[in-house]
């Protein structure tokens, strides 16, 4: 077990610093850096001069390596707008996005696996049916037009919660509900099919021949069964969440990563993207790590051997 | 030598023997089964109908503004559906919107379908280095949540269809690429190809004859599946300001532009909205029903 | 009368899959005695197993239907038995051990914690007292450190291990009757000797009648009193076991028994049946054997053949028809 | 007198490597370790064990379809063990394979006849127009027919699938053919029909079999020969009749004996073995049967027995027959079997 985390662990590791490998090159390849921050019509020894005190007149393996060198310590260079830290600014916007994230998250899995048991338990039932329908209806719902609809409706419209901004507990209600509404949507049929298939399994069938009721056979036996699958989308799907996070903090001005990303992206203030990449590409990795050492625990067959 | 096949079951045999259908009317048949895979089938031939022949159809020209008529609500003076900020008839840009939707969604499916299938094929049946070369650069590109990957990426390079369709394919291939490797890994131990060897049949021959043709069930499945996330994205990326920049029409774009008037003129925002729900689902429900079909073991993911 | 614990009547059960139905079983007739093992013998598609299912009420519930028949077990139908009694009875008076041990164990639950249930559900027990009872019966069935294999999990174990886990699951609840659907086919030579010993011993101690299901002559030979001979979803043929290999009436079950390798000449070409078992969607009318039939005349092919009793001796074929003409 | 030597095989191992994690030492399975035995011309050599004890992977090293860890494979007087995948492939139509799975050996998305098209082609045998033909022909042969030709597998029964399996093997009419457990996927009443199929092939067609399974009363029937395997190595061969009369090896005597018997009044004295199998990843020392064996000594835990002859080809790997002390533990042994 301790051997298989160690080797995640290093997994995350490498992929965290080639994404940043990607970006740097994907930037570099895109355009020079130093025209950015002078006026188009800057003498061509000013563009120079600039180079020079940049650095960016070195050769690109130099600049890369440079880079790395110092990005694996956390040094991503000082925002091209702001001069402050990039690593510092896009840190100190985590909490707001956490926040976001979490709470949809939570959200989603607390409605949706019940949801998907009961339909999976009354399957072909009109339960079932409408349960289904709604689903795939949701999946197919951008989040960014749910949040639009919802400020039409709630601050628009009944004006009970803010359009906007971040803070307090309600402003925090619309963006989660947005964030989470695809999320429920997907989990809730992801969980019912997962059910479905492990009910259909012979060691469902030796419970059943043992006479266990079949409330107790879902919640006790099929379930745990079905987490398995369940935890790997789940892991799997966090990516689309975050990446809803940036277009839902974007509808709701809320102040995380996910929008400074996107102003950054305007502005094209590329330390705070690479920083905002780095940041992302960790948390991601690491909540994938995560996962896999959830699935590990619930599965017997790899924690075991 | 005698048969060890008596005629009796020989009998039995043509009884019980199936009509043969065409490939076209076993698809009908089968889509006509199904209420939802019909429902799609029938979303997604209108969405490409009238991207081929929107501008024909559009009541009003959709680039045309007319600030005197701006902001109308629907059902007045002829705009079926109102008008936007600028006095441009909201129909007929969903109209023209449907092209981009439509173009978006199937070349993006199309190159990264052919550059994953390829890398995947690559990948599983030469195994080695090579194959672990481009799983790693799958891992990475997959580390990364994919609508911020196409969003990084084409705030890079710019805006613009082409543009677009490049960084959905970019981030896109690699969903292919390792679908269709563990696909070919699969097959690799199937026990037919297995007898290939024995026959004697060379490897390249193995590859093309018996691996590629299993892998059109899969490759299409997915393709299928993907549009929908495509064309969202697409729509998700214009709204935030990149992708497919104004005047040219894209639900998304409309979306970007009629959010400031959202406590204003509900119409700007409901009705490219629905547009996209509308295609996102028919896309969907017609991905589910072919996959359900097509691969029943497949069945619910 | 009294001295049967189990008896099956008519019994017809229709599947439906999609828009199509189909029978898998048509009419089934047999009953078990108290601590006799029948052997129900037949090939795929013959609806042995579903017979089992249903006398275990394991039938799926949406998809398949007893239009007809009576499951008839210690006096009470079963038929429409609600779920919740129905319950009662599984695990408890009726149990079952399936094929495949492999994949009839929950793979994220330790041996102990799913050989608990039985006796959660049937018996008032403390949580001591069931871990007793469960590493008696583990040790009952030979598996050697029954205390530490309670707290592992199933791919732990070998197949042969898993499968004694699955007898002892069964015997938990002290059944009455003990189905056993095809028990060593999954296994090895070696491994089926033990089990069927294993199961043998089992029967004599605990007194209980067994149900054993399976392809396999040798098998039945071995271990059975008297044998049901199943083909393509009908009784064909039901004798004392000696009597049924010493004499068989049908020709289906004389070719099963002729095809053997032993008994034919070395070397030589088997007696065989020829063509293959049908589908249940490609019957007939007429006898269900008849296409297969080396002696099938002509009314074969036309009308179903009725029950023919030789004293404890059935069979369902026309060449056993008291009217019959002089024919073959 | 004695018929020729078809294929020999010496000292053949195939070693599979289990990876265990980045961490842990990868392990060495031995699937099959260090057997030898030569098939003659004509005959049905028969190999015969239970499940996990390599005989499936010798029939697969044997046609070069996974390669071999070491040892030789020498088929008509060939050395074939290191042939590069395309000259083996032109000795493919020489020496082919009958799989166990008829649903998984045959390409769901082929005809009929493209399966039987295919051997033909490949090994550009019989002039292009005859093809057609031949296939019709070998079609009869296995019991199907011409209308079969443009179906697609999954419209047959298992053992129509096996027949067509069988007509891919033969119609290039090879010398050898290696059928892997060619009817225990198969309905019993169809089973017989198969192998009444592949006596008369063999016949007609002058084959050698080598014929895998784990059924002994079908390996009785229809080999002439037979090695028993164990754990990745063969512990007894001999003719089939001598083997099944005389069964020296104590886990030949513990198999025949274990084999369910054919009439309910036939009495047997069962040599029931305890235990299972031990993992081929980590083999018993000394003799590897010692752990299940009714008959170990202290020997058998420590020393790897070697071949022993007793009559005519009958060989036995065993210590109760070599010359040792023990003299009356063996002597039990021998006449207890």
């Amino acid at each position: 077990m301790l051997d298989f985390i160690i080797k995640r662990f290093f997994q995350v590791i490498v992929v965290v610093l080639l994404a940043l490998t990607v970006v740097f090159f994907l930037i570099r390849i895109s355009g020079d850096p130093t025209t950015l921050f002078l006026p188009p019509d800057a003498p061509k020894d000013q563009i120079e001069e600039y180079k020079e005190l940049l650095g960016y007149n070195r050769p690109l393996i130099v600049q890369y390596g440079d880079f790395m060198f110092h990005a694996v310590q956390g040094d991503f260079g000082e925002s091209l707008r702001s001069q402050e830290d990039a690593l510092g600014i896009v840190l100190s916007r985590i909490p707001a996005t956490f926040q976001l994230a979490i709470s949809a998250l939570l959200i989603a899995l607390i409605i949706a696996i019940p949801l998907g048991v009961l339909s999976a338990y009354k399957r072909n039932t009109v339960f079932d049916k409408v349960g289904v329908a709604l689903t795939i209806v949701g999946q197919a719902i951008p989040s960014f037009w749910l949040g639009l609809i919802l400020i039409y409706f709630f601050a628009a419209q009944l004006k009970i919660l803010p359009s906007g901004g971040g803070g307090t507990a309600i402003h925090l209600i619309l963006p989660t509900l947005t964030l989470a509404a695809y999320s429920v949507a997907r989990f809730t049929r992801f969980t019912r099919s997962a059910m479905l298939d492990v009910l259909r399994k012979d060691y469902i069938r030796t419970s059943k021949a043992s006479g266990v009721p079949t409330f107790r056979l879902i919640m006790r036996y099929a379930l745990r069964n079905s987490l398995i699958p369940i935890i790997t989308l789940v892991a799997l799907d966090l990516g689309v969440l975050l990446g809803g996070a940036v277009i839902t903090e974007v509808v709701f001005s809320w102040p995380g990563v996910g929008r400074l990303l996107m102003q950054s992206l305007m502005n094209r203030d590329f330390p705070i993207v690479l920083a905002g990449v780095f940041i992302i590409a960790l948390i991601y990795a690491l909540v994938n790590f995560i996962a896999d050492v959830l699935y590990a625990y619930v599965n017997p067959q790899i924690r075991v051997k | 030598m005698s048969s060890s096949l008596p005629q009796n079951e020989q009998a039995l045999e043509n009884r019980v023997k199936p009509k043969r259908k065409s490939a076209i009317a076993t698809f009908f048949s089968n889509l006509s089964r199904s209420w939802t895979g019909l429902i799609g089938f029938i979303i997604i031939m209108t969405l490409i109908v009238i991207s081929l022949i929107g501008q024909w159809i559009t009541p009003f020209d959709p680039y045309f503004a007319e600030f005197s008529k701006k902001l109308l609500p629907p059902m007045t003076e002829g705009h079926l559906l109102g008008t936007d900020q600028l006095g441009r008839d909201i129909f007929s840009r969903i109209i023209l919107g449907a092209r981009v939707s439509v173009i978006i969604g199937l070349a993006t499916a199309l190159i990264a379908g052919l550059i994953g299938t390829i890398i995947g094929i690559i990948a599983g049946f030469f195994r080695g280095w090579i194959d672990i070369i481009l799983m790693r650069i799958v891992d990475v590109t997959l580390s990364f949540p994919f609508i911020l990957l196409v969003l990084v990426i084409n705030a890079i390079i710019g805006a613009g269809l082409r543009n677009i369709i490049i960084s959905l394919a970019v981030g896109g291939w690699v969903i292919f690429a390792r679908v269709i490797r563990s696909e070919v890994l699969a097959l690799r131990e199937k026990e037919f190809i297995t007898a290939c060897i024995a026959t004697g049949v060379s490897r390249f021959e193995i590859l093309i004859k018996h691996i590629v043709p299993n892998l059109f069930t899969p490759i299409i499945i997915l393709a299928s599946l993907q549009i929908g996330t495509y064309i969202i994205a697409e729509a998700s990326i214009s709204f935030l300001g990149f992708g497919v920049a104004p005047p040219t029409p894209a639900w998304g774009n409309m979306l970007n532009e009629g959010k400031d008037y959202i406590f204003s003129s509900w119409w700007l925002i409901t009705f490219p909205g629905l547009a996209i729900v509308i295609t996102a689902l028919g896309v969907n429900l017609f991905g589910d029903w072919l996959r359900d079909t097509l691969d029943p073991e497949l069945k619910g993911e | 009368m009294s001295d049967t614990i189990l008896k099956v009547k008519d019994l017809k059960i229709q599947f439906k899959t999609g828009k199509k139905t189909v029978q898998p079983i048509r009419g089934v007739d047999f009953s078990i005695k108290k601590g006799e093992t029948l052997g129900v013998v037949g090939e795929s598609g013959s609806g042995k197993s579903v017979t089992s299912l249903a006398v275990m009420g394991l039938l799926p519930e949406k998809t398949s239907e007893i239009i007809s028949g009576e499951i008839v077990f210690d006096g009470k139908d079963l038929t429409n038995l609600k779920e919740k009694h129905f319950r009662k009875l599984r695990g408890n008076d009726i149990s079952m051990i399936f094929q495949e041990p492999m994949t009839s164990l929950n793979p994220v639950f330790t041996i102990g914690e799913q050989l608990s249930e039985p006796l959660k559900q049937h018996k008032k027990m403390s949580k001591k007292e069931i871990e007793t009872a469960i590493i008696a019966v583990l040790t009952q069935v030979g598996i050697p450190r029954a205390e530490q294999i309670i707290h592992e999990y199933p791919h732990q174990l070998s197949g042969g291990m898993r499968q004694r886990v699955m007898i002892s699951l069964a015997l938990l609840g002290q059944p009455k009757l003990m189905i056993a659907d095809e028990p060593t086919t999954a296994l090895d030579v070696t491994i089926q000797a033990q089990i069927l010993k294993l199961m043998k011993d089992i029967k004599k101690q605990h007194d209980m009648s067994l149900l054993l299901i399976t392809h396999d002559l040798g098998v039945v030979a071995e271990m059975c009193d008297r044998v049901v001979v199943m083909y393509a979803g009908e009784i064909v043929e039901v004798a004392e076991v000696k009597e049924l290999f010493d004499n068989p009436l049908h020709p289906y079950t004389r070719g099963l028994i002729e095809s053997l390798p032993s008994k034919n000449t070395r070397k030589n070409r088997l007696y065989s049946i020829k063509g293959q078992v049908p589908k249940p969607n490609e019957i007939t009318k007429g006898c269900i054997f008849a296409n297969r039939c080396p002696f099938a005349f002509s009314k074969c092919f036309e009308e179903t053949p009725p029950v023919q009793h030789t004293g404890n001796h059935m069979s369902k074929c026309w060449l056993q028809d008291s009217n019959k003409d002089e024919v073959s | 007198m004695e018929a020729k030597t078809l294929l020999e095989i010496k000292n053949l191992k195939k070693y599979f490597e289990i990876s265990q994690g980045m961490f842990k030492e990868k392990i060495n399975v031995r699937a099959v370790d260090d057997i030898s035995f030569s098939v003659r011309e004509g005959e049905t050599f028969a190999l015969v064990g239970e499940s996990g004890c390599g005989k499936s992977t010798t029939g697969r090293t044997i046609l070069r379809l996974t390669d071999p860890t070491d040892g030789q494979i020498v088929f008509k007087g060939k050395n074939i063990e290191k042939l590069p995948y395309n000259q083996m492939r032109a000795l493919r139509n020489r020496m082919q394979m009958v799989f166990q799975d008829p649903y998984a050996s045959l390409n769901p998305k082929k005809t009929i006849r493209q399966i039987l098209m295919e051997p033909l082609r490949v090994h550009n045998k019989f002039p292009r127009e005859e093809r057609l033909e031949k296939i019709n022909n070998m079609l009869k042969i296995v019991g199907l027919s011409e209308e079969h030709l443009d179906r697609y597998p999954h419209e047959f029964s298992g053992g129509q699938r096996q027949r067509i399996g069988i007509a891919r093997a033969v119609i290039l009419q090879p010398d050898f053919i290696i059928a892997d457990e060619p009817v225990s996927a198969l309905d019993v009443s169809v089973q017989s029909q198969v192998i009444n199929l592949m006596l008369d092939l063999q016949e007609e067609f002058g084959l050698t079999y080598l014929f895998i399974s784990h059924d002994l009363s079908v390996i009785e029937h229809m080999t002439d020969r037979v090695a028993v395997m164990y754990l990745g190595k063969i512990v007894e061969v001999a003719d089939t009749e001598e083997l099944f009369a005389n069964p020296r090896h104590p886990y030949t005597q513990a198999l025949i004996s274990a084999v369910p018997i054919s009439h309910p009044d036939e009495e047997k004295e069962r040599i029931i073995l305890t235990g299972d199998v031990p993992s081929p990843a980590n083999p018993p020392s000394g003799c590897s049967f010692h752990t299940r064996c009714p008959f170990a000594m202290d020997i058998c835990r420590k020393v790897e027995p070697v071949s022993k002859e007793f009559s005519n080809g009958h060989k036995a790997n065993c210590h109760l027959y070599t010359d040792s002390e023990n003299k009356e533990e063996k002597e039990y042994a021998i006449n207890h079997s």
